[in-house]
């Protein structure tokens, strides 16, 4: 590797350890409760190739690559889209459960 | 005129980055509950705001633009259709069909940019501009084919196991280590091919194949009540195939993107596993070895049948009931008879409380989105710990297609391969009633002792009939 | 700037965003007992500067330059292994109190 | 060969990528009590790493290796040497100087740069092989100067202050506000300058020249005691200016670790004031305005004397004893004398704590190292909520050297500056024995009811004397 290239690709793993960093230390901790939406919404950013596909579909010239680039549009904006979407409903769900914790074990409290 | 291209160019430089940092709150906030829908949003928005940055930054031909928004139109279309529509219950396999259709984008987008270093260097290749493409790209083309398609193959499997269309049993592969084994050593081997030949689609193509067969040979043996944690897994994959692609595409953000996903999908697989007693390794390989079952000694207790009628009888003088919901309710549906029953006896003046298992069910939070559905109200669910010291006070105990959760076993029997997860109490209560189709066992497969001791009976069949009929005779006598 | 200065910039724009994330994560929730060990602790991590004085020294041709490297080397190294000894010797009397927490509020609940 | 020359290449990235993991698993372990010290311990080793392999990558003649070994070195023996021989009680003050000794090192390597600049391209402009200067290297290196020189005469003026060597007082500058303006203006336009001229080592020396003004305009009106807040944002600082160096010398290592630290630093300096009740602008800009103290109303009642004699003969009747450490014991070295007393009482059978406020003191954590300094038993040192309700079973509680941490102003007085921090409630104890040299007030510069109190009685004079007293007395009685 030339050495402009080398260094942008040192770069980039600095990106790719300090993300993973963040990754770790942000769910260090989540209820049982969030695990199914936690997925669901992590699985809706990992449809981010989305950008990819952009980057792809804008810049070819061939029209193979273009239908791969179209393809993966398609693709990655159901994952995107239908990500989102069923993790807000689902999270909509909960809501109504979010003090239930707390008041649960209030309640239990009280009938002890 | 200059500075004002620099100052836009820096502008949607910053807004990619904008839209990174958009994602690494979304997941913060996703991790808490109070917070967690607006997590969703902003990791939604982010995606916007990224979208909309690239297509400005790379200022394509009309054409382009017109074919790539029809795409996306549709599968929006796609997505809020199927998001809206999909029952809350078979949320696990759509998980899992989104994830294979990110994983297969992946695939695409790294073919993609193969055939246009095929054509001519552009694009990403910018820093390059030789058009000579170093290991590190290659590799990284590479990656993102055979990860994405791995989460492909395999989430598709996760779908059709869930969903039913595949036996949801582990399927044992005969010699499927080596099968697995000389997959990888396949996939090793095209890799440094890809090296000395970065631009051949064939090449390429064969490394789809093998990962979508390895896919296949990873998932097939994992039984369909594992999937969750197995999607969670995919999930943490389809995040480092994007990552793979941002090498490809020389795309920060996609790096960032992808490595945070991965990395946090991993974490949560962990968690996943914790919660439900078992390791990592157990799931993914536990079924290559012995897929037989334990079948422990059956004490020659036989279950107690009772009849609906009975157990109306039974309610109608009880002052504390508890029900604990399982993957049998969710199966048959019958959550709103169950509240139908509740909003009887509490009209009678019995307490009637609801205990969630952390895992009951086949998905994290099951019981808690099945209860919700059907408006009970959230005060009267409690969780494992505060519920367990209740027991003791309790006059009846209606297990609802639960099995597992409510094993005697895992508490007492160290020998059990339960033993370790927390369950239950439900056998400290006076009478215990269960509803359940047959002598069908628990996900783990199980024997359940408590089934044939002294204080449970057994209303057979299926858990919305059986607790239908219930209420229907509670509001008669 | 020419293309490849810009988006060697922006990478490291990336890598500047990127860890101060992590350090706002890290340092959610510190014990008011460790603030000082704490600071001077990052302190010392913060005479980093060093590797930039080595490169200077290293690169530097004239003397202006290596004076200016070597002295940098110099304060640098005091901030850096100062700090550390001194952040652990603090540590080190920290540590003999570190159950005190935990003993503490048995010794008071044992008295009540 | 060429093949061995990219691998060691790629491990010396690797290795300095490792440092910057170690760092940040250096913070995170230092945040918790059980960590800390192996923490810093993973922190110095990463700072090994980092070194020997930037030096390991720059391959620099052997003069160079020299002279630097021998920088080095004499800072290696300096910093030792201060780092083991320092007082425990002047940590603040060191930390201090070492902090300003990073920030004036970042001028350095940004002026060195600088001049390198002037010379000729090479090094850090690999990137940019016409030797051409970017407004984004001009403006990191502009920033390089003005914060670290800022950090350098900020820390400088702290440590002068806590130290005794200037006046400890907030010290009013007239049109202070006016006069931080204009600099911070003259700045700006200086950065613009060197954006034109990026190589003028002129205009660089004049940016360093009014940074360090700066500094000093900034530092000075803020009073000896929020030193250590005000150490702690300059500690940021240092974080930040090592940040721009980063991009001045193309390191991202420099960036990761100056980004990470200076986030984290600012961060601590927030957690510093909320433990003080105090918001930062109010520590920063506190003095601008009016430095005049509140002398609020006496209430005419004068302190009663006691004398080392009577103090022990209440101490031999006393059952349960309470020990409120202050910044007077500090100021002392009177923690000996303490110890001595209860170790006279604990023999006699007498209950003997300690209660021990979070920011008591000069420090955070600066009474459990005086403590601990002398070898009181960590079981005895109790902290605010726990020994908050056992006062009101204590006969009689030593107030050493502390003022406001106990004044019931705090608690009862919403007008008191002191309003909102949590105290320590010794008035509530039976009898309260003061150990203070005069009238003098506590860091917030109130008057303390509770020194006038019917139940309080003042033992006047250094602390370490009267404690010495009352041990004797005690030992004879
Ligand atoms: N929550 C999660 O994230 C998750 C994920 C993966 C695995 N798991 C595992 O799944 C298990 C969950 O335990 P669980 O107690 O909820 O369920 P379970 O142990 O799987 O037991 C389900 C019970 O429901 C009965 N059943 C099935 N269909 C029914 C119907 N239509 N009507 C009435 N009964 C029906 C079955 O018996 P019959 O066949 O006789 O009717 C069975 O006894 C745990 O072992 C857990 O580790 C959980
Ligand atoms: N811990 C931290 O991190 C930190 C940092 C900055 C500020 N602060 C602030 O500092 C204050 C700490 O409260 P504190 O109660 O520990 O101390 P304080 O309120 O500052 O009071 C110190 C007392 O000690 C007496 N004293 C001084 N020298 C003495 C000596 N040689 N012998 C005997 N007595 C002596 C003084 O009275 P005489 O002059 O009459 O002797 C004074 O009443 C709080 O307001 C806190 O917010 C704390």
């Amino acid at each position: 590797m030339d050495p402009v290239a080398a260094t942008h690709f040192v770069m980039q793993l600095y990106v790719l350890v300090l993300s993973a960093l963040i990754g770790l230390e942000v769910i260090a901790k989540v209820p049982v409760l969030l695990h199914t939406p936690l997925m669901s919404g992590s699985n809706a950013i990992s449809g981010i190739v989305l950008v990819g596909a952009i980057t792809l579909g804008c810049g070819a010239e061939s029209s193979l690559a273009r239908l791969l680039a179209n393809g993966a549009v398609f693709l990655a904006t159901v994952n995107v889209v239908g990500g989102f979407v069923v993790t807000d409903r689902m999270l909509s769900m909960f809501r109504k459960q979010t003090p239930k914790a707390r008041d649960g074990q209030k309640g239990s409290e009280g009938k002890t | 005129m200059l500075i004002n291209v620099n100052t836009w160019a820096s502008v949607l430089h910053g807004a990619l980055l904008v839209a990174g940092v958009g994602f690494v709150l979304c997941l913060k906030l996703l991790a808490s509950p109070r917070t967690a829908r607006q997590g969703n949003a902003i990791g939604a928005l982010a995606m916007l705001l990224a979208c909309g940055a690239t297509l400005a930054q790379a200022q394509p031909d009309v054409g382009a633009i017109r074919a790539m928004l029809v795409a996306a139109a549709a599968g929006a279309v796609v997505g809020v259709i199927t998001g809206r529509r999909v029952h809350m219950t078979a949320m696990p396999q759509l998980v899992a069909v989104f994830n294979g259709l990110g994983g297969a984008a992946s695939v695409f987008v790294a073919g993609g940019e193969l055939v246009r270093w095929g054509g001519h260097a552009g694009g990403a290749l910018q820093l390059n501009p030789i058009g000579e493409i170093g290991p590190a790209l290659a590799l990284s083309a590479w990656a993102g084919a055979w990860v994405g398609g791995l989460t492909f193959s395999g989430s598709l499997i996760a779908f059709g196991k869930l969903q039913g269309l595949l036996s949801s049993q582990p399927v044992c592969i005969p010699k499927g280590r080596i099968a697995v084994c000389l997959t990888l050593l396949l996939l090793l081997g095209a890799g440094g091919a890809m090296v000395i030949a970065p631009k051949s689609l064939l090449l390429f193509g064969i490394v789809v194949v093998i990962a979508e067969i390895l896919g296949i040979l990873l998932t097939l043996p994992i039984g369909g009540a594992d999937m969750p944690v197995v999607i969670s897994l995919l999930n943490a994959y389809s995040g480092l195939a994007a990552l793979a692609c941002g090498f490809v595409v020389n795309s920060p953000l996609l790096i960032l993107s992808g490595s945070l996903v991965g990395a946090s999908g991993i974490i949560l697989t962990r968690l996943m596993c914790q919660a439900m007693n078992r390791s990592l390794a157990n799931v993914v390989f536990g079924a290559f070895g012995a897929a037989t079952q334990q079948t422990s000694g059956q004490d020659g207790k036989e279950m107690k049948e009772f009849s609906p009628l009975d157990t109306a009888m039974l309610l109608r003088n009880a002052e504390r009931v508890i029900v604990v919901p399982g993957y049998g309710l969710a199966v048959s549906q019958g959550q709103r008879a169950v509240r139908e029953i509740a909003d009887v006896l509490k009209q009678q003046g019995t307490q009637v409380v609801y205990a969630v298992h952390p895992v009951a069910g086949r998905m994290p939070g099951h019981m808690n989105v099945l209860l919700a559905e059907a408006d009970v109200p959230y005060d009267d669910l409690l969780d494992l710990e505060a519920v367990n010291p209740e027991f003791l006070h309790t006059d009846v105990t209606l297990i609802v297609g639960a099995n597992d959760v409510v094993n005697p076993a895992a508490r007492d029997d160290p020998s059990s391969p339960l033993a370790g997860m927390p369950i239950l109490h439900a056998d400290k209560s006076r009478a215990v009633i269960v509803f359940k189709r047959g002598k069908g066992r628990g996900f783990a497969g199980v024997e359940n002792p408590l089934f044939t001791a002294d204080n449970a009976h057994v209303v057979f069949g299926d858990a919305k009939q059986s607790l239908t009929a219930v209420a229907s005779h509670l509001k008669q006598l």
